[in-house]
């Protein structure tokens, strides 16, 4: 597989289409069907493709373990950050109201960090497991 | 679609999504093979989907997204709640694979009556 | 309804195939014929969610827990009795149940009368069109969070077991008598 | 301080967090500790609200409860609250010496986070006023929990850790398709407004098929009988620190759980006076106290005693449940207790002598009472209180299950509690027994007493169930407001 050339360069096309629509699914969430879950999903498996065609070590050097392991928690963290930040501001856990003056803006702004921390988990969390199943080999 | 369409589809509807539940429930149970446990409990989880989504439609209605094109929209709850149930099946089985994998590392087999055989027979 | 008996069709076909990789392949087009179910009932959300993990991730992880373990399955070797009993006890439960719930697609249920009237203030408390992007990261945000950390506890969950650890691992080779 | 019922979550939640970024053992650990020392606090300040107020009602994200998620605290879950979260807080300092003797340096950190999110989960099952979120709390306490089962050092733990997520999963799964064919009917997952409108469609045969699936479902996570067959091999296999955590709580969440949809959802009246509850939970108790007490008997490996003999010990909280009087759930909430503080002391005690005889099989143990008069004098007296001796809080439970025989007429079953307190003693003694009188072992002369961090939680909580025995009116006049909230119907 490491030979074959027009693996390769379809991959090398794909990846950056890939992330786009990873992105648009992420942002147009609002809008249409998507949201951070899913886009993670397709992020996640971007990488798991580069890793696939061009090998672990590749997609290592770009993430490398100790990142992925730092951000699965984190996308939780910037999660439950937006809550606690909501009740630091007065109101209750996650109550986005609180995040800007008008609040359906804190809606929006809410809704769209939340989002975020999603994405970063769930694409991490992918990465991670496929890195661990990868690294284990067969016996 | 008139009403006697609509009747027959619900009780299509729902014996399928019964025969997928029990299919599910029963590869469980049934089965030694620990990879295939899991999937039974995939399709046991994914059945119960249909559970909670067909409840929710509205004959000629369209998807929960708002637009000036349209009046009637099914239910948007349960899709938010069987988009949790989702991701929930899915750690699940990335869980329970892991631990299948590690079994097969430590007895050689994902057979349960051979791992069995193994622990009694020390 | 074709795409219902075709999923029926797929699930018998899971129960009696033995070769787990065709078994792997199987559960995927299960997935894509749930997704357009999904469509068809209105849950384009779920769909895609659906398609994406039960044919992509779900398949990932089995085709590589399967290149870490091995692909055939072994012919069943005890009575079928109990299971059938109990799956066929769940299922006559459910088909009791299920026959006396209101029927399909009416407009008239508890369900969507009695039910959060999230279609009429969505766009209007929080500028969301899509009402189950609304619900999901706000009217029900708090789920959305424990869903978070359900990926996370199985992410950290499957590190823990196959993370191969610089020192020698004590999981696999403890001779502890029985 | 309107905040309370959300820290109450959240801040495990967030230190389980926490832990997964510091990933230094120590580190870890003077998390996990802040985080169980301050979780109780918040649970009494919530129990004394539930007291004085009835109900505290906190809206998650600002919305009202039908639109959103309400957590509600009342004079059951609060209890449950505080039993969980003083269980966490004793298991903490005895986990520091226990995890780093059972785990590799490099998993302990993620061990903790597994525990905390562990903990996030039970507390947030026994917390929220709503069906479905109770369900991703289960899921994330499951999850954590499989995994901290997976990690003992035999390769058995595995295999236990994989039943137990089947039949987790089929439990919780169970109770999806019960919430669901609720919800249908109701058109609300907010359990309060259920209750309200469950009333009107409770002849239904969908209502009545949720309650079938929804009990099946819980009594699969708590191990009624026979639905335990996870519950031996996941506590004799898991770590020490595990064992002690999930034994002491998680059933207890999975019954309070159970009480609230049996009790306030479908209401008394219906579940007991209607369906034929009463008569199911009751052999089943039966079968539970007996066959899996005379398992026990049998166990040469004393954790996989204590493992059977919880399965029994569940067996009389059901027991007390079914009874559905005052007195009967009065016995099944000291009960909750007295099984919490009791075998959080028995598997405390064994978990100190796995850290300095590196072993709990019964004959290894013989005479390590000399090496270890401490731990063993302990383990003794939770002993006595597990078997009912008077003057210990499993006394007062009992009392009250068999007065309720009494009052409802059953006086054979007031007899088969006293016996089954003989097949406890049974097993209690085998241990007993090896542990003092027996000529010692080469493993028990080689142990050591166990370190201060250790023997100071588990005499905390030997302490404890004599306290409670001999103040017999503490436990039982908080236990008689849960069943006067439980039988006085939605408020």
């Amino acid at each position: 597989m490491r030979l074959d050339i027009i693996l390769r360069v379809t991959t090398k096309l794909l990846l950056p289409l890939m992330l786009l629509f990873a992105a648009y699914v992420q942002f147009h969430g609002d809008f249409g069907p998507g949201g951070g879950f899913q886009a993670g999903v397709i992020a996640g498996a971007t990488f798991i493709l580069y890793g696939l065609i061009y090998g672990l070590g590749a997609v290592m050097r770009v993430l490398p373990m100790a990142l992925v392991e730092t951000l699965i928690p984190l996308g939780v963290l910037i999660y439950a950050g937006v809550g606690v930040f909501a009740m630091l501001a007065g109101g209750n856990f996650l109550d986005y109201t609180r995040l800007a003056h008008e609040p359906a803006h804190g809606q929006e702004l809410g809704v769209f960090l939340v989002e975020v921390g999603v994405f970063v988990t769930v694409s991490s969390t992918m990465l991670a497991i496929f890195y661990a199943l990868a690294g284990r080999g067969r016996r | 679609m008139s009403g006697l369409v609509g009747d027959l589809v619900a009780h299509f509807n729902q014996w399928i999504t019964v025969f997928l539940m029990v299919s599910g429930l029963f590869i469980v149970i049934a089965r030694g093979n620990m990879i295939k446990k899991l999937v039974g409990l995939s399709l046991f989880q994914t059945s119960v989907y249909l559970l909670y989504i067909a409840p929710g439609k509205i004959l000629g209605g369209t998807a929960p997204i708002i637009s000036p094109r349209f009046s009637v929209y099914s239910n948007p709850l349960p899709h938010v709640l069987i988009l949790t149930a989702i991701v929930v099946g899915v750690a699940t089985l990335a869980l329970g694979l892991a631990l299948v994998v590690r079994i097969n590392e430590a007895y050689g087999t994902i057979e349960e009556d051979e791992i069995f055989e193994q622990d009694s027979g020390r | 309804m074709v795409l219902l008996a075709l999923l029926a069709v797929t699930t018998v076909a899971v129960v009696r195939v033995r070769n787990l990789f065709a078994v792997a392949v199987l559960t995927g087009v299960y997935s894509f014929l749930m997704a357009t179910v999904l469509i068809v009932l209105d849950a384009v959300d779920v769909a895609m969610t659906e398609a994406s993990v039960g044919a992509g991730i779900a398949m990932v992880l089995m085709l590589g827990a399967l290149y870490l373990t091995k692909t055939d399955e072994s012919p069943p070797v005890h009575t079928v009795l109990l299971p059938v009993f109990v799956a066929g006890v769940t299922g006559v439960a459910l088909i009791w149940a299920m026959s006396a719930l209101p029927p399909f697609g009416a407009a008239a249920t508890p369900l969507q009368l009695a039910g959060p009237d999230y279609l009429q203030r969505s766009l209007a408390e929080t500028g969301i069109p899509n009402v189950v992007t609304s619900v999901l990261a706000s009217y029900r945000g708090y789920d959305t969070l424990g869903e978070t950390t359900v990926i996370f506890t199985a992410g950290i969950a499957v590190l823990l077991l196959l993370k191969r650890g610089p020192a020698r691992e004590g999981g696999d080779d403890d001779q502890q008598p029985s | 301080m309107q905040q309370l019922p959300v820290l109450q979550v959240v801040i495990p939640l967030l230190g389980a967090l926490l832990c997964a970024l510091v990933r230094r053992p120590l580190a870890a650990w003077l998390v996990a500790t802040v985080v169980s020392w301050t979780v109780p606090v918040i649970a009494v300040v919530l129990l004394h609200e539930a007291l004085v107020d009835g109900v505290v009602s906190y809206h998650l994200g600002g919305w009202d409860p039908s639109l959103g998620i309400e957590y509600r605290v009342d004079v059951v879950n609060g209890l449950i609250l505080v039993i969980v979260s003083v269980i966490a807080a004793v298991i903490a300092p005895f986990a520091r010496q226990s995890v780093a003797a059972e785990l590799a340096p490099e998993r302990v950190a993620w061990f903790y986070t597994m525990y905390l999110l562990s903990l996030a989960g039970m507390l947030g099952i026994t917390i929220t006023g709503d069906a479905f979120n109770a369900f991703v709390f289960l899921e994330i306490s499951s999850l954590s929990s499989y995994a901290l089962i997976a990690l003992g050092r035999d390769r058995r733990a595995l295999v236990a850790a994989y039943q137990y997520l089947i039949l987790g999963t089929i439990g919780a799964t169970f109770y999806v398709i019960g919430v669901g064919l609720l919800y249908v009917m109701t058109g609300t997952l907010n359990l309060g407004l259920m209750a309200e409108r469950v009333v009107a469609v409770e002849t239904t045969r969908p209502v009545i098929a949720a309650l079938a699936f929804i009990t099946v479902g819980i009594s699969l996570k708590l191990a009624l009988f026979p639905l335990h067959v996870w519950l031996p091999n996941a506590y004799a296999y898991a770590p020490s620190t595990a064992t002690v955590f999930l034994a002491a709580t998680s059933t207890k969440v999975a019954i309070y759980l159970l009480t609230r949809f049996l009790f306030f959802v479908f209401g008394a009246r219906f579940v007991f006076g209607e369906m034929p509850v009463t008569p199911i939970f009751v052999a089943f108790s039966i079968a539970a106290i007996f066959v899996a007490a005379t398992v026990a008997v049998f166990q040469s490996d004393a954790k996989r005693l204590l493992a059977y003999s919880s399965v029994a010990q569940i067996g009389y909280i059901t027991l007390g449940l079914a009874l559905a009087t005052t007195t009967g759930l009065t016995g099944g909430f000291v009960h909750i207790i007295a099984h919490a503080l009791t075998k959080a002391a028995l598997f405390m005690a064994l978990g100190a002598i796995m850290f300095r005889a590196g072993t709990v099989a019964i004959d290894d143990l013989g005479g390590i009472g000399r090496t270890m008069p401490l731990t063993v004098a302990a383990l003794t007296v939770a002993g006595l209180s597990l078997i009912g001796i008077p003057g210990t809080i499993g006394f007062v439970s009992k009392w009250y299950l068999v007065v309720a025989s009494f009052e409802a007429g059953w006086w054979w079953l007031a007899f088969l509690i006293v016996a089954s307190s003989l097949i406890t003693l049974v097993y209690v003694g085998r241990v007993v027994e090896a542990a003092w009188f027996r000529e010692p072992t080469a493993v028990a002369l080689a142990a050591r007493e166990a370190p201060a961090a250790m023997l100071i939680p588990i005499w905390l909580l030997a302490g404890a169930t004599i306290y409670l025995g001999l103040d017999a009116g503490r436990a039982a006049g908080i236990a008689g407001k849960v069943a006067a909230t439980l039988l006085g119907g939605p408020q």
